[in-house]
C-alpha cells in the first residue's frame, strides 16, 4: 500500500517528537535555483532541525508540451524531439519511439540494424551511468573530480556518436525500420576500442571510491527503498534491481537480439543509495560484455528495412504500446492512430525518470538534508524526461 | 590624569549597575542572565584591578578570577538548560509568565 | 595606557547598555560580545594576558555560542521582530535599584583612599606561574572546580532532556 | 619583535645609505635615519611586524587560491587557470579585480548593519592569528607567553562572523550553515586542544617559539620534531583532521556545502564582501596549517636552520616549504574526498578524537616519565595502538557493511 505522494503528506511534530528538544519545523525550498537538483526542480522540504520532516517534489518547470507537439507532427516528425527527452540518452529515447511505431505498422528490422542499436544503446547505458555516479558523488561532496573522470570517458562514446550521427547529443539517429546511417569499419574500430578500455576505467573508479569510508558511511542504509513499495510504485530500471526487484525489459520483452545475447541482471538486496551506485557499476560491466558480444557478432546487411518510406509515412488505425530498458528504467511511448494515419492521435511517453521521482518522499523521511540530495542523485533524474 | 585603582572600581560599579538593571527589569529571561553575565564579568574585572594594583606579587587575584569564570560557564550552561527547560513548558521564556512553582 | 584605558571603558559600557536595552535578542548577544571583548582588553591592559586568553576563549567562544544557541532553539529562528516590550512591568524597581547601587559603591570608591596605592612596578604574571599555583596551591579548588563543571554539564543535560528521561 | 628591534636601526642606515643619493631631500632624511630617536625605532620595530603579516600571508592567500585551482585541475584532468598570465600567475589579481568591481548585493529584508559586520570580523581573527606564527629562527610577530592559548582564543572568535553573516542574511540555507558552522567549530575546538596539550606538556611553554625551539636539535635538525614521536604522531593527526574541520576545509566543509545548502553562510554575500569571507576562511586555513607545522613539523626546525642572517633565512625557508605542504595535503583531500554528514561530523569529534586526545595527553605523560627512550617508545606505541584499535572498534558505524550482489538467473 502506498501513501498519497505528491499531495502533502500532512505532518504533525508532537512536543519533543525527535526525541530531545521541542524545535520549531523550518520550510526550506530546495530548488528551483539550488547546485543540486539537477536542472530546475524543487524540493519542499520541512525540517526538523536538519532532519526532513516532510518533503513534496515540485516539478513542471521544465514543461516543453512534448505530448503536443508530437501529436501535430508526422511520426517522423516527431523523431528529434524525442532526444530532447532524456538529453543524455537521446539513442535510447530514439530506440524507443521506434520500437513503438515499428509495433503499430508491422515492421520488421533487419539484423544489422537491430545489432547496432543494441550496440548504441549500451554505450548510452554505459555513458548515463557513469555520469550517473558522477554527478551522485558530486552530490556527496566530492568536488568534481568522479564526475570528471566519468567525463572523460563520456568524450570518446560522445565522440563515436558524433562521427555516426553528426551530433554529440541530440542524435536522431534511428529511423522506423532500422537506423539512419550505417556503421562504418572504422566506426565499430572505435566501440570495440571503448569496450576493451572501460573495463580499466572502472577499476579505476572502484579502486578510488567504492571503499572510501566516507562514501560508505553516507551512503549505505541511506533513502532506503524497499521491494514492495517499489513494485507497488512501479519503479522500473537499476533503481527497482537495486531493491531486489527482478525486472530488466532486456530479459523480459528480449526486444532487439537480447534475446541472442548473454548477460547477466545484478540485483541488491536493500535497495539503499549504496546499492543504486553499485548496481550501476555492475550493470556496466554486463554492458561492457554485451557490447563486445554484439560487435562480434554483428552482420552485414541493410541498415535499415528497404520497404520502409520515409516519406509520407502512414499507419493503420490502432494502438500501441512500444518500451525498452533505457540506462534509467523503463521508457515506454503509448501511441494511438486513428483515420489517416499521418500522426498520432495520441502520443504518450512513460518517463521512468518521473515514475521513479514520485517515491522521492518516502525515501527521505527521516533522513538528513544533506542525505536528500544524495538520494535524489541516486535515483538518477533528468528533468527533460520528468517535465516533458 | 594616571589611571589608578579607583577607575577600575569606578568602571566596575557601573558596569554591576548595567547588568543589575538588566536583571531586574527585562523581561526575556536570557536577557536576565545576560544581565548576570555582565555582573559576574564586573566582579571580576575588580579581581583583576585589584590584583594588578596592589597584590600583584601574590597570585591570589587572579586564582579568583579563572574560578569565577569557571563558575560563570557553568551557571550560563545551568541557566540556559532551564530557560529551554522553561520553553518546553511554557512555550515561553518571558520572566513574568513564570508564576506557578509546579513544573 | 590613559587613551586605552578610556576607549575600552567606552567599549565595555556601550556593549553593556546596548547588551540589556536592545529590542532583537541576536543584537543583544553581539553587544554583549563587545562587552566582553572590552572586558578582554582591560585585562591586556592589567597585563593579566592568560585571563585575557581565558576571558576570549570562554566567555566569546563558549558563553556567546551557548546563548545563541539557547535563542535560536527557544525563539523563531528568522524573525525579526523583537518582544514587544523592551521593558518588564516593573522597570522602575530595577532602574532605581541599580542608580541606588551605583550612587552607593560611588560614594564608597570616592571616600576610601585607595587611589593613594600606587603599583609597586608592573610586572607581568608568566602562565607558568599560574600553572604552577593551580596544581600546588590551589589544587584542591581546582579540583573543586573540575567536578563543579562535571556537574554542572551532566545537569544542563539532564535538566534540558527532561522529556526524554521522563518518557523512559 | 625583538630581532626586529635589534635590526632595524641597520635597515635604518641602510636605507639611508640609498637615500643619500637623492637630491634636495635626500641628505636631511639620512641624516635622521642614520640616528633615528628612539620613538622612530620603536614605531618601525612595530610597523614591521605587521607589514610582514599584512603583506606576506595576504599573497600567499591569493596563490594559494591559485595553486587549488591549478592542483585541483591537474587530480581532475583539466587545465586549472591558464589564461591571465604565464600559465595563469595573473589569475589571483584579475579574480581580485573582479570581487572588487561586482555589485554589492544585499538582501531587502537582511540586518543591513550584522550583514556589513560580518565579512570584516570574518578576517580579523584569522590575520591575529599570524601574530603568533614563528616563521623564522626567533622570528616571530609577537613572542606572547599564552602563545597556544591565544591562537585557539582567537580562532573560536571567527565563529561569530560566521554565525553573523548566516543570520544576518535571513535566508534559511544561510542559517542552516551558521549553525552548522557553530556547532562543527566549538565541538572541534576540544579535541584540538587537547591535541596541543600533549604538545605544550612535551615542551613545557605556551610560546610558540618556545615550542618551535624544542624541536630544535637531533640529526639535521629534523629527528626532534614532535611528529617523530608516538604521540607526536597521533597528535599531528589529530590537530590536522581538527584544523581542517575549524576552517571548513573538504572533507569537512559542511558549513559550506555547496550541493546540500548553497554556500552556507555566505550564499546571501556578493563581491568585495564574499572575497572577504574567501579571505578570512583561507587566511584562517593558512594560520592553522602554520601552527600545525610550529607544534608538530619542527616549526622552522630544518636542514641548516639557526640563528644569524643565512641560518635564519634558511629557516624561514624550511617554515614556508613545511606550510605549503600542508596547504597542498588540504587541496589534495579536498580533490579526492566526498564530504562528511552532519551527524557522522559530531560522533567522529565526540566519540573518536576527543577520547584519542585525552590517551594521546597520558602517553606524553609516559613519554616523560619512562627515563630511557626505548622502553617509552614501546610502551607509549602500544598504549595509543590498542586505545585506537578499541576506539575504532566502538566507533565503528554498525550500518558500514561489505555486501555480496546476486544475479537474477
Amino acid at each position: 500500500m502506498i501513501q498519497p505522494l505528491t499531495d502533502a503528506k500532512p505532518y504533525t511534530l508532537t512536543p519533543g517528537s525527535n526525541g530531545v528538544i521541542e524545535t520549531q519545523t523550518l520550510e526550506v525550498s530546495i530548488g528551483p535555483q539550488h547546485p543540486s537538483t539537477h536542472g530546475v526542480f524543487r524540493m519542499d522540504c520541512v525540517l526538523d532541525g536538519e532532519s526532513v520532516v516532510a518533503l513534496k517534489p515540485v516539478m513542471g518547470y521544465l514543461h516543453r508540451n512534448h505530448e503536443q507537439l508530437a501529436e501535430r507532427m508526422a511520426w517522423l516528425g516527431s523523431m528529434p524531439y524525442t532526444d530532447r527527452l532524456d538529453y543524455f540518452n537521446s539513442m535510447t529515447n530514439n530506440w524507443a519511439y521506434a520500437l513503438a511505431v515499428e509495433k503499430l505498422a508491422g515492421i520488421k528490422v533487419p539484423d544489422r540494424a537491430e545489432y547496432i542499436r543494441v550496440i548504441m544503446a549500451e554505450l548510452t547505458r554505459l555513458l548515463n551511468h557513469s555520469c550517473v555516479i558522477g554527478f551522485m558523488l558530486q552530490d556527496l561532496g566530492a568536488w568534481g573530480t568522479p564526475l570528471l573522470y566519468a567525463f572523460r570517458e563520456r568524450e570518446r562514446i560522445l565522440d563515436l556518436y558524433e562521427a555516426v550521427s553528426g551530433s554529440r547529443m541530440m542524435c536522431n539517429y534511428m529511423r522506423f525500420g532500422g537506423v539512419r546511417v550505417n556503421l562504418t569499419d572504422e566506426n565499430l574500430a572505435t566501440a570495440k576500442d571503448i569496450a576493451t578500455r572501460f573495463p580499466r576505467f572502472l577499476d579505476e573508479f572502484e579502486k578510488l571510491l567504492t571503499n572510501n569510508e566516507v562514501l560508505l558511511a553516507r551512503t549505505q542504509r541511506v533513502g532506503v527503498l524497499p521491494k514492495e513499495l517499489a513494485i507497488n510504485a512501479g519503479i522500473s530500471g537499476p533503481m527497482a534491481r537495486a531493491s531486489g526487484v527482478d525486472y530488466d525489459l532486456r530479459k523480459v520483452d528480449k526486444y532487439g537480439v537480447y534475446g541472442r545475447l548473454e548477460f547477466r541482471v545484478p540485483l541488491g538486496d536493500i535497495g539503499d543509495v549504496y546499492d543504486r551506485y553499485y548496481i550501476r557499476v555492475l550493470e556496466m560491466r554486463e554492458s561492457i560484455k554485451i557490447l563486445q558480444q554484439a560487435l562480434r557478432d554483428i552482420p552485414q546487411g541493410p541498415h535499415i528495412a528497404p520497404e520502409v518510406k520515409l516519406r509520407n509515412f502512414k499507419i493503420p488505425p490502432g494502438d500501441g504500446y512500444g518500451r525498452i530498458e533505457g540506462p534509467k528504467g523503463e521508457l515506454g511511448f503509448y501511441l494511438v492512430s486513428d483515420e489517416g494515419g499521418k500522426q498520432p492521435y495520441r502520443y504518450h511517453v512513460r518517463p521512468p525518470s518521473f515514475i521513479n521521482l514520485t517515491i522521492l518522499e518516502d525515501m527521505c523521511v527521516g533522513h538528513k538534508v544533506a542525505d536528500v540530495v544524495v538520494i535524489l542523485g541516486s535515483v538518477d533524474i533528468v528533468l527533460g524526461e520528468v517535465d516533458r | 590624569m594616571n589611571v589608578s585603582l579607583d577607575h577600575y572600581l569606578m568602571l566596575s560599579a557601573f558596569l554591576f549597575a548595567i547588568g543589575l538593571c538588566g536583571a531586574l527589569s527585562r523581561k526575556n529571561a536570557i536577557i536576565v542572565l545576560m544581565g548576570i553575565e555582565i555582573m559576574f564579568n564586573a566582579g571580576i574585572l575588580n579581581f583583576v584591578a585589584f590584583w594588578h594594583y596592589k597584590y600583584f606579587a601574590v597570585l591570589t587575584a587572579q586564582m579568583f578570577a579563572i574560578f569565577a569564570i569557571s563558575i560563570a560557564a557553568a551557571e550560563s550552561a545551568i541557566g540556559l538548560a532551564l530557560v529551554i527547560a522553561v520553553y518546553r513548558h511554557y512555550q515561553s521564556i518571558d520572566v513574568d509568565e513564570m508564576r506557578s512553582l509546579k513544573g | 595606557m590613559e587613551i586605552a584605558f578610556w576607549i575600552l571603558s567606552a567599549i565595555t559600557v556601550i556593549g553593556a547598555i546596548l547588551a540589556i536595552t536592545m529590542r532583537n535578542l541576536v543584537h543583544c548577544v553581539l553587544s554583549l560580545i563587545l562587552f566582553f571583548l572590552g572586558i578582554a582588553g582591560h585585562y591586556l591592559l592589567l597585563r593579566a594576558d592568560f585571563l585575557f586568553a581565558v576571558q576570549v576563549l570562554i566567555y566569546i567562544g563558549a558563553v556567546a555560542v551557548l546563548i545563541l544557541f539557547a535563542i535560536m532553539l527557544t525563539r523563531h529562528v528568522t524573525g525579526t521582530e523583537g518582544p514587544r516590550e523592551v521593558l518588564g512591568g516593573k522597570w522602575w524597581a530595577g532602574m532605581g535599584t541599580a542608580v541606588i547601587i551605583a550612587g552607593l559603591l560611588w560614594a564608597i570608591i570616592r571616600k576610601d583612599p585607595l587611589a593613594a596605592m600606587l603599583p609597586a612596578g608592573m610586572a607581568s604574571t608568566s602562565v607558568t606561574e599560574i600553572g604552577r599555583a593551580l596544581v600546588a596551591d590551589w589544587l584542591v579548588p581546582f579540583e573543586a572546580m573540575g567536578v563543579l563543571l562535571t556537574a554542572a554539564l551532566i545537569g544542563a543535560v539532564v535538566i534540558a532532556l527532561e522529556e526524554v528521561i521522563r518518557k523512559r | 619583535m625583538d630581532q626586529v628591534y635589534k635590526v632595524a636601526p641597520q635597515l635604518l642606515k641602510f636605507l639611508s645609505y640609498l637615500l643619500g643619493w637623492l637630491p634636495w631631500i635626500g641628505k636631511p632624511v639620512a641624516g635622521f635615519l642614520s640616528n633615528p630617536p628612539a620613538w622612530f625605532l620603536l614605531a618601525v620595530a612595530i610597523a614591521i611586524p605587521i607589514l610582514f603579516v599584512v603583506s606576506v600571508f595576504p599573497g600567499i592567500f591569493a596563490y594559494t587560491t591559485l595553486v587549488e585551482r591549478k592542483a585541483l585541475g591537474r587530480i581532475q584532468n583539466r587545465i586549472g587557470p591558464n589564461r591571465v598570465g604565464r600559465w595563469g600567475l595573473l589569475q589571483p589579481i584579475a579574480d581580485g579585480v573582479k570581487l572588487l568591481t561586482k555589485e554589492d548585493i544585499v538582501p531587502r529584508s537582511a540586518d543591513k548593519f550584522v550583514h556589513f559586520l560580518a565579512p570584516v570580523i570574518a578576517v580579523i581573527p584569522s590575520v591575529l592569528l599570524f601574530s603568533v606564527v614563528p616563521v623564522g629562527a626567533g622570528l616571530v610577530p609577537v613572542d606572547l607567553n599564552i602563545g597556544i592559548l591565544f591562537a585557539f582564543a582567537i580562532s573560536t572568535a571567527s565563529v561569530l562572523a560566521l554565525f553573523m553573516g548566516g543570520w544576518a542574511s535571513r535566508n534559511k540555507f544561510s542559517l542552516l550553515g551558521a549553525m552548522r558552522a557553530v556547532a562543527q567549530v566549538v565541538s572541534y575546538e576540544v579535541p584540538m586542544v587537547l591535541a596541543a596539550v600533549a604538545v605544550v606538556m612535551a615542551a613545557g611553554s605556551l610560546s610558540t617559539l618556545a615550542i618551535a625551539k624544542a624541536q630544535g636539535g637531533g640529526i639535521l635538525n629534523v629527528t626532534h620534531w614532535f611528529v617523530f614521536r608516538p604521540w607526536g604522531f597521533v597528535g599531528f593527526i589529530l590537530f590536522t583532521i581538527g584544523a581542517m574541520a575549524e576552517s571548513a576545509r573538504t572533507p569537512f566543509d559542511i558549513p559550506e556545502a555547496e550541493s546540500e545548502i548553497i554556500a552556507g553562510y555566505h550564499t546571501e554575500y556578493s563581491g568585495f564582501k564574499f572575497a572577504l569571507f574567501q579571505l578570512g576562511e583561507y587566511l584562517a586555513s593558512i594560520a592553522m596549517a602554520g601552527i600545525t607545522v610550529t607544534m608538530f613539523l619542527g616549526g622552522y626546525n630544518g636542514p641548516g636552520s639557526g640563528p644569524g642572517i643565512l641560518g635564519g633565512l634558511i629557516s624561514m625557508f624550511w617554515f614556508f616549504a613545511k606550510l605549503g605542504g600542508m596547504i597542498v595535503l588540504t587541496i589534495w583531500i579536498r580533490g579526492t574526498w566526498p564530504r562528511v554528514r552532519v551527524d557522522q561530523l559530531m560522533s567522529f569529534a565526540w566519540k573518536v578524537l576527543l577520547p584519542m586526545s585525552i590517551v594521546n595527553i597520558v602517553a606524553v605523560g609516559m613519554w616523560h616519565y619512562i627515563a630511557i627512550r626505548p622502553i617509552a617508545w614501546v610502551v607509549t606505541t602500544l598504549w595509543l595502538v590498542l586505545w585506537f584499535i578499541t576506539l575504532s572498534k566502538l566507533a565503528a558505524s554498525e550500518n558500514i557493511e561489505k555486501r555480496e550482489y546476486r544475479y537474477a538467473s
